[in-house]
C-alpha cells in the first residue's frame, strides 16, 4: 500500500524528503555553537579523516544494499587488506625497495587482492544462490582468520617512516602571509608558527572522496549504476530485461570489497601499522549511515550522496561529543534511535506523483 | 523409506554426521579432549550460546533476524550483577540477592524485545533495522551501567552456582553429590572431575520447554505458517502481529536467560566488549542448525547441534594447539556449505 | 482477414510431456498480423504450458515453430523476445523503484557521451521517445518520471506493453490481462488490445473472461485436456459454444477449419 | 533539491576551514587528559592529575575514558581533543607503540605538548632524536623491572619448580609487552620452572577467564599464574577458583584493583604489584607546568617505584593509599 501525494509543488516534497541532510545541518549547528573550537578548520577535518574509514566501508555497502542485499564481511576484508598492504611494504623494504614504490606497490597489492573476496561473495550469491547475509558473513569469518594468521595476531609494525607521513599529512600547508607549500610543512618555523598555520585537505581524505566520488558518478549516471537498482527493484525483471544479473551481482560485490580494501589500505597509511581488527568495530556502522542515508534493506533504492550524510551523521556525533568531554557510550543509543526513526520516516513519507511534465 | 529419500535423510542430517566426524578427528588430534573434564568443559561455555542461539532460532523461522540479542545479554549481565552486587553489600543473604538479580534480569530481558517485535510487526521496520537499532541501544546502556568495565564484588556464591555441578568425581577415590568434597589434597583438587554443571541443566531445561513449545504446540505451528507465507498465515486468521511480537520477546528472554547465566558462569557483570558479534555466531549456529533466513524452517534441536559444532571447533582447535583464528574460517566456510548442503538436498517426499 | 497472408506464427503439432501427463498434445494453431486470438480452456487445459512453449520458457517434446515463415527454435525467452515475440505477465516485469521511461528502456538504456567521453544516461532522449509510444498507444500517464510503483495496475500493464511495442514486439502474448483490474481499467486494456491490432500487432489473449475474450479476439482456439477441441471466428460463434467446448460437454464435429 | 543541501553542509564545512586557525590561545598550559581506557588504573592517573591541577590552578580538560582498547577508538578521542584549539598539553597512555606514532606526531605540529603515561611510543625512548622523540616525557612504571621482580617472588611461592602460565593482555602494548619479558627474563634464572604458555585477552576480563581455564586443562600441573594487568589477574584468579585450585595454584597479578586486594585477603590471589598512578598523574602535570610556566627542561623519562602487596602487608595503614579505587 504505497502512500502518495500528488501536486507539482515537488520543490517542497523533496525539501521534505532531505530531512537527513537538515538533521545533519542542525548537528552541526548545535555542536557549533555549544561545542569548543568545533567549528573550525581542524576538526573538521579531523571529522572527515575520522570519518573516511566509515565512508569508504559505507560507499561499498551502498552498491551492495540497493540489489538488495548486504555484506557484513567489508569490515573484517578491510582487516585482511589492512594487514596485506602493511606485510608488503614491510617484505619489499626489507629488500630495500625505495619507500615510495614499497608504500605504491604495498597499496596496490592490497587493493588487487581486496578483490578477491568480492569475488566469492559474488559467486556465491549470484551463482550458488546463497542468501548475502550468509555468504558474506562466511567471508567474515575467513577474512579476520586469514588476516589474523597473516600477522599472526601481532599488528604488523615497521613499516617505512613515509607511510605515516602520507597517511598524516595534508595537500596544502598555509601559513598566513610566510608560506604556503604542498605535501609537507614549511621547513624550519616556530612552535608558535605551526600553530597558526592553516592544513588543508588530509590525503588519506582526498584519496577516499576521489573514489567515492567516481563510483557515485557510476551509480548515478551510468547504465551500469541503473542495472543496479533495477535488479534491487526487481530481478526477475532485470533478467527479462536481458541484463545480466548474475555477472552484475558479482561485480557489485568486487566494488563493496574493494572499498573495504581501500579502507584497509588508508588505514594503514594513517596509523603505520598492519591490524587485523582495523574495521571490525566500523562494519554495522557503515550499514547504519547507509540506511540513514536512505537506503532500504529490501533493495532499490540508496545513494551515495546519502550514505556520505549518513556518514558524517555518525562522525558528527561521535566527535561533538568528545568535544563536549560527553561520554561516547551515549552516542550508540542516540545512533540506533537515529537509525529507526530514519526508517519510519522513510516509510510514512508519501510517494511524490507528477501531474504532469 | 527409497534410496533417494535415504539420501535426503542423511544429507538433511548432515550436521549430526559431522559433529560426530569432529569428536573423533579431535579425540586423536587434541591431548585429552576425550575426557569428562572437556565435556563437561564444552557443556559448560557453550550453555549461554545455547540460550542466545535458541531465542534467535524463533526469530529467524519467521523469516525475521534479531541482531539484538549480544548486547541485550550483555546489558542484562550487567544489570543482574549490580542488583546481585548492591543487594549483597546492603547486607542481604547471597542466594536473595542473586535471585533478585536472576529475576530482575530476566523481566527487564522482555522490553527490548517489545520494542523490536512493535517496530517489525506494527510498524513494518525491517527486522534486521528494528534490532540493530536496539543493538545500539542496549550496547549504550550496558555501557553506561558497567562504566565500561566489568562489574565485581559479587559473592562467591555466584562462581559457585555457576560453575558448580551435580557431582564431583575423584577417580577411584570418592563421589559426592552437588557439594564438592571438603579437604581435598592438592594432589586431589587437581584431579577432582565435575559432573553435569548446573548450568547446562538450566539452558537445556529451558531448551526442551521451548523446544516443545516450537514444535508441539500450535503457538510453535503459527510461527512456521508465518515465516511459510505471512499472508497466507493472516488470512487463515492467525494474529501475525501479536505473533510476531511474542516471537521477539522470546528472543530477548532468551538473550536475558544467556546474560543471567554468563554472570552466574563469570560471577561478574560482563559489559558488552565481549558480547560484540556473539549474535552473528547465535545466527551462524541456527544456519548451520538447518533454518533458513528465508523463514519458515529451523529447530531447537538443529540450533543445539549448531551451538555445539561450534564449541567443539573452538575447544578441539584450542586443545589441538592450533591457532584460535583457524576457527573463524572454519565456522564461515562450515556456514556457506551448511546453506549449499541444505540446497542440494530435495525436501523429503513419503509416497 | 487470414488466409491471404502467411501467418506471422504457427505452430504444428507441439506435444510438452511432463513425466507421466501430457500436458500439450498435438496442438497446432497460427497467428497472422494485426489478429487478436484469444486462447481459451479450463484450468489444466494446457493453455500456460503452450504459452510457455511459444515464449520459449518451456522446450516442446515434439512439433515445429515457425515464425514469419521461416522455421524457428526458441529455447529461452530471450529467443522469445529477440524473434518479437513478447509475453505480459500477470506481475508485470517492470522495476517497481524505476519510472515509467527506465523501464520502456530497462535493459536497452540510451547513452550520451559526457564531454564525448563517458557513457551516462540519456534521460532526456529516453523520455520523448517513451511518450512517443505512448502517445501512439493512446496510453495517458501524467508523468513519466513517476515512479511504477505509484501507478495503477492498468497503467502498469499499458507500460509493461508499450515496452515491448517499442522494442517492436510482433506477437503479444497476454496471459490474464484484465484480472485483478478495475472495470474502467479494464476497458482501457481492451481499448488498448484492439489499438495495437488496428496497428498491425498480432495478439494471443489467455483470459478466463469470457466476455472480454468475445469484445476483442477476431478468433479462438479452445484446448481441453491439452488437446485443441475447437477453433471459432468469434463473430460465428457464440459463449455457450464455447463453454461447452471448454467442459467437453457436447462432441463437436468439425472442430478445425479445413 | 536535496543537492541543493548537500551544497549546504559544504559550505559550512568549507567556511569552518576557512575561519579555522583563528581561535584564541590560552596563555597558561591548559591540560587535556585523554586515558587509554575505562580501567581503575587510568581513573586514579586522572585522579591524581585532577588534584595536582587544582593544586597548580591549571585549567584540566577530562576527555572520555574509552570503552574499548585500540588506536581506532582512541585516535579520533584525540584528533577530536586537539581540534578544541584551546589544549597545550595533552596527557595520554598510547594503546599501540606503532599506530600512534603518526597521529600524535601530528597533534604535535598542532602546537600541543604531548606527554605519554603508562604506555609509550616507539621503544618509550624519547631523549635521542628519531621519529617518535617528540613527546615531553614519558612517565611510567618500569614495566621490565617489575616482571622480573615478580618473577622471583612467584618463583619463591612455587618452590622454584614447575609451570607456569602468563596471561597478558596485547601483544602490540609497551607496557605489558614488557612486564612479560621481564618476567621471561627473571624465570629464565630458574632451570626447573617452564613457561608453558602466553595468551592475550585484549583487556577482556571473560576471555582471560576462559583462556587460564582452557590452559589449565590443557596442562593440570600448571602451579602458578602471572596476570600482567587487572583485567589478566581477575579473569585468571576467576578461573582458578572455579577449577577449584584456589591457593593450590599461585597467583601473581600486577595492578591493585580494590577486587584483586580483596582475592588477596581471601586467598585467591598471593601477589599484587601495585604501581602508583595516582603518583603518574600528579608528575605529568608538574612537568607540563614546569616546562610552561617555569620553562624548564624536564627529563624525557620517569619511573615511580611500585609497591607489592602481600598477605602479610595487605593490612597496613601505609598500603592502603595504594590501592586503586575506580570512584
Amino acid at each position: 500500500m504505497e502512500r502518495v501525494m500528488v501536486g507539482q509543488k515537488e520543490w517542497l516534497y523533496r525539501l521534505g524528503r532531505a530531512w537527513v541532510a537538515f538533521f545533519l545541518l542542525s548537528e552541526i549547528v548545535v555542536f557549533s555553537i555549544i561545542g569548543t573550537g568545533f567549528f573550525s578548520a581542524r576538526n573538521f577535518q579531523n571529522i572527515l579523516v575520522a570519518a573516511t574509514t566509515i565512508l569508504l566501508l559505507a560507499a561499498g555497502e551502498t552498491f551492495v544494499i540497493i540489489t538488495g542485499g548486504i555484506d557484513l564481511s567489508v569490515g573484517f576484508v578491510m582487516g585482511l587488506a589492512c594487514v596485506v598492504s602493511a606485510k608488503i611494504m614491510v617484505m619489499l623494504q626489507a629488500a630495500s625497495v625505495p619507500q615510495g614504490l614499497a608504500i605504491l606497490l604495498g597499496c596496490a597489492g592490497a587493493l588487487l587482492f581486496g578483490l578477491l573476496p568480492g569475488l566469492v561473495n559474488g559467486a556465491l550469491v549470484a551463482k550458488l544462490r546463497v542468501p548475502p547475509f550468509i555468504a558474506t558473513f562466511g567471508m567474515y569469518g575467513v577474512a579476520y582468520g586469514l588476516s589474523e594468521i597473516l600477522c599472526n595476531n601481532v599488528p604488523i609494525s615497521g613499516l617505512p617512516p613515509l607511510v605515516g607521513f602520507i597517511g598524516n599529512g595534508y595537500l596544502l600547508y598555509y601559513l598566513p602571509g610566510k608560506a604556503l607549500t604542498f605535501f609537507g610543512p614549511p621547513q624550519g618555523i616556530s612552535r608558535a608558527d605551526i600553530r597558526a598555520m592553516i592544513l588543508l585537505f588530509p590525503n588519506v581524505f582526498v584519496f577516499s572522496i576521489i573514489a567515492v566520488a567516481i563510483f557515485g558518478f557510476v551509480l548515478a549516471r551510468t547504465q551500469f549504476g541503473q542495472h543496479i537498482y533495477a535488479i534491487g527493484g526487481n530481478i526477475d525483471a532485470a533478467r527479462r530485461a536481458g541484463i545480466p544479473v548474475e555477472k552484475h551481482l558479482i561485480r557489485v560485490y568486487m566494488i563493496s570489497s574493494f572499498f573495504a580494501a581501500m579502507g584497509g589500505v588508508m588505514y594503514t597509511l594513517r596509523f603505520v601499522t598492519g591490524r587485523a581488527d582495523a574495521g571490525a568495530a566500523r562494519m554495522l556502522d557503515s550499514v547504519v549511515a547507509v540506511v540513514i542515508g536512505g537506503a532500504s534493506l529490501y533493495g532499490g533504492t540508496g545513494s551515495m550522496v546519502g550514505s556520505i550524510i549518513g556518514t558524517l551523521i555518525i562522525a558528527m556525533l561521535e566527535t561533538g561529543m568528545v568535544n563536549l568531554g560527553l561520554p561516547t557510550y551515549n552516542k550508540y543509543v542516540y545512533v540506533g534511535i537515529i537509525l529507526v526513526l530514519a526508517v519510519l520516516i522513510d516509510q510514512f513519507f508519501p510517494e511524490f506523483v507528477r501531474k504532469g511534465e | 523409506m527409497s534410496r533417494t529419500q535415504l539420501v535426503a535423510r542423511i544429507g538433511r542430517n548432515w550436521v549430526v554426521l559431522f559433529l560426530f566426524l569432529l569428536c573423533v578427528i579431535f579425540s586423536f588430534t587434541g591431548r585429552g579432549f576425550l575426557s569428562l573434564k572437556t565435556l563437561n568443559n564444552i557443556l559448560l561455555t557453550s550453555s549461554p550460546a545455547l540460550l542466545l542461539a535458541a531465542g534467535e532460532t524463533f526469530v529467524i523461522i519467521t523469516g525475521g533476524i534479531d541482531l539484538s540479542v549480544g548486547f541485550v545479554r550483555g546489558l542484562i549481565s550487567v544489570i543482574s550483577a549490580i542488583v546481585i552486587r548492591d543487594l549483597y553489600a546492603l547486607g542481604y543473604s547471597p542466594y536473595f540477592a542473586i535471585f533478585c538479580g536472576i529475576v530482575v534480569g530476566v523481566l527487564l530481558g522482555l522490553l527490548p524485545g517489545l520494542v523490536n517485535g512493535i517496530l517489525v510487526a506494527r510498524f513494518r521496520v525491517p527486522p534486521f533495522i528494528a534490532t540493530l537499532g536496539m543493538y545500539g541501544i542496549a550496547n549504550g546502556l550496558a555501557l553506561r551501567y558497567s562504566k565500561g568495565f566489568p562489574i565485581t564484588f559479587l559473592p562467591d556464591e555466584v562462581g559457585e552456582i555457576g560453575n558448580g555441578f551435580f557431582f564431583y568425581l575423584l577417580p577411584g577415590r570418592l563421589f559426592t553429590v552437588f557439594e564438592k568434597p571438603l579437604g581435598l589434597t592438592e594432589a586431589e583438587a587437581r584431579n577432582l572431575v565435575g559432573i553435569v554443571p548446573y548450568a547446562t541443566v538450566i539452558a537445556f531445561a529451558l531448551l526442551f520447554v521451548f523446544g516443545f513449545v516450537l514444535s508441539k504446540t500450535q503457538f510453535g505451528q503459527h510461527i512456521y505458517a508465518i515465516g511459510g507465507n505471512i499472508d497466507a498465515a493472516r488470512r487463515a486468521g492467525i494474529p501475525v502481529e501479536k505473533h510476531l511480537i511474542r516471537v521477539y520477546v522470546i528472543s530477548s528472554l532468551f538473550a536475558a536467560f544467556s546474560g543471567v547465566l554468563s554472570t552466574l558462569i563469570f560471577s561478574i557483570g560482563t559489559h558488552t566488549q565481549f558480547a560484540a558479534s556473539l549474535e552473528l555466531f547465535a545466527i551462524a549456529a541456527v544456519v548451520i542448525g538447518g533454518a533458513s533466513l528465508m523463514g519458515g524452517k529451523g529447530s531447537i534441536l538443529g540450533t543445539a547441534l549448531g551451538v555445539f559444532v561450534l564449541s567443539v571447533l573452538e575447544v578441539g582447535f584450542l586443545m589441538s594447539g592450533i591457532l584460535p583464528f583457524y576457527r573463524y574460517i572454519a565456522v564461515g566456510t562450515i556456514l556457506v556449505f551448511a546453506v549449499v548442503i541444505d540446497q542440494l538436498f530435495p525436501e523429503i517426499v513419503y509416497d | 482477414m487470414e488466409g491471404e497472408r502467411r501467418p506471422l506464427l504457427e505452430v504444428r503439432n507441439i506435444v510438452k510431456r511432463f513425466g507421466g501427463l501430457v500436458a500439450v498434445n498435438r496442438v497446432s494453431m497460427e497467428v497472422y498480423p494485426g489478429e487478436v486470438v484469444g486462447l481459451l480452456g479450463d484450468n489444466g487445459a494446457g493453455k500456460s504450458t503452450l504459452i510457455k512453449v511459444i515464449s520459449g520458457v518451456y522446450r516442446p517434446d515434439e512439433g515445429q515453430i515457425f515464425f514469419e515463415g521461416r522455421e524457428v527454435r526458441i529455447t529461452s525467452p530471450m529467443d522469445a523476445i529477440r524473434l518479437g515475440i513478447e509475453t505480459i505477465y500477470q506481475d508485470l516485469a517492470l522495476a517497481e523503484n524505476l519510472n515509467v521511461y527506465s523501464n520502456i528502456f530497462l535493459g536497452r538504456e540510451r547513452l550520451k557521451k559526457l564531454f564525448n567521453l563517458i557513457p551516462v544516461l540519456d534521460h532526456e532522449y529516453m523520455m520523448q521517445e517513451s511518450k512517443k509510444v505512448l502517445d501512439r498507444l493512446g496510453i495517458e500517464i501524467p508523468s513519466l518520471r513517476n515512479k511504477i510503483k505509484t501507478l495503477s495496475g492498468g497503467q502498469r500493464q499499458s507500460v509493461a506493453i508499450s515496452r515491448s511495442i517499442y522494442w517492436n514486439a510482433k506477437l503479444l502474448i497476454m496471459d490474464e490481462p484484465t484480472a485483478a483490474l478495475g472495470v474502467t481499467e479494464q476497458r482501457k486494456v481492451l481499448n488498448l488490445v484492439k489499438t495495437l491490432s488496428a496497428q498491425g500487432v498480432a495478439i494471443i489473449i489467455i483470459s478466463h473472461q469470457l466476455y472480454d475474450v468475445f469484445q476483442v479476439a477476431h478468433r479462438l482456439v479452445v484446448l481441453r485436456r491439452g488437446e485443441k477441441v475447437g477453433e471459432r471466428l468469434t463473430h460465428e460463434t457464440n459463449p455457450d459454444e464455447i463453454v461447452s467446448l471448454m467442459v467437453g460437454a457436447e462432441l463437436v464435429e468439425g472442430g478445425r477449419r479445413g | 533539491m536535496r543537492k541543493i543541501l548537500v551544497a549546504l553542509v559544504l559550505v559550512t564545512l568549507v567556511v569552518g576551514i576557512l575561519v579555522g586557525g583563528v581561535f584564541a590561545e590560552g596563555k597558561k598550559p591548559k591540560i587535556a587528559w585523554c586515558p587509554a581506557i575505562s580501567d581503575p588504573f587510568y581513573y586514579m592517573i586522572g585522579k591524581g592529575i585532577a588534584d595536582k591541577c587544582k593544586e597548580l590552578g591549571l585549567e584540566l580538560f577530562v576527555a572520555e575514558y574509552p570503552k574499548a582498547w585500540g588506536p581506532e577508538v582512541q585516535v579520533p578521542i584525540l584528533e577530536a581533543v586537539a581540534a578544541r584549539g584551546d589544549i597545550d598539553v595533552i596527557i595520554t597512555g598510547p594503546t599501540s607503540k606503532d599506530a600512534l606514532i603518526a597521529p600524535l606526531k601530528r597533534i604535535h605540529d598542532m602546537g600541543i605538548e604531548i606527554i605519554t603515561v603508562d604506555t609509550y611510543i616507539g621503544d618509550g625512548d624519547y631523549s635521542k632524536p628519531s621519529e617518535y622523540s617528540f613527546p615531553l616525557t614519558f612517565i611510567g612504571t618500569d614495566n621490565f623491572q617489575g616482571g622480573v621482580e615478580i618473577a622471583h617472588r612467584l618463583a619463591e611461592m612455587i618452590g622454584k619448580k614447575g609451570k607456569v602460565f602468563v596471561e597478558t593482555t596485547n601483544p602490540d602494548v609497551s607496557s605489558v609487552v614488557e612486564r612479560v619479558e621481564g618476567f621471561k627474563k627473571g624465570m629464565s634464572e630458574y632451570p626447573d620452572i617452564e613457561i608453558v604458555g602466553v595468551e592475550y585477552c585484549l583487556d577482556i576480563q571473560e576471555k582471560a577467564q576462559q583462556q587460564v581455564a582452557a590452559a589449565l586443562a590443557a596442562h593440570p600441573d600448571i602451579v602458578g599464574i602471572f596476570g600482567t594487568n587487572l583485567y589478566s589477574a581477575q579473569g585468571a584468579y576467576q578461573a582458578v577458583v572455579n577449577a577449584g585450585l584456589a591457593g593450590v595454584v599461585k597467583i601473581a597479578s600486577w595492578d591493585a584493583t580494590e577486587d584483586l586486594i580483596k582475592a588477596l585477603r581471601e586467598g585467591k590471589v598471593d601477589l599484587v604489584l601495585a604501581q602508583k598512578p595516582y603518583e603518574i598523574g600528579t608528575l605529568a602535570v608538574e612537568a607540563a607546568y614546569q616546562y610552561f610556566v617555569e620553562g624548564k627542561e624536564i627529563p624525557k623519562r620517569m619511573v615511580p617505584g611500585f609497591f607489592f602487596f602481600t598477605r602479610d602487608n595487605v593490612d597496613d595503614p601505609e598500603a592502603q593509599q595504594y590501592i586503586y579505587r575506580a570512584d
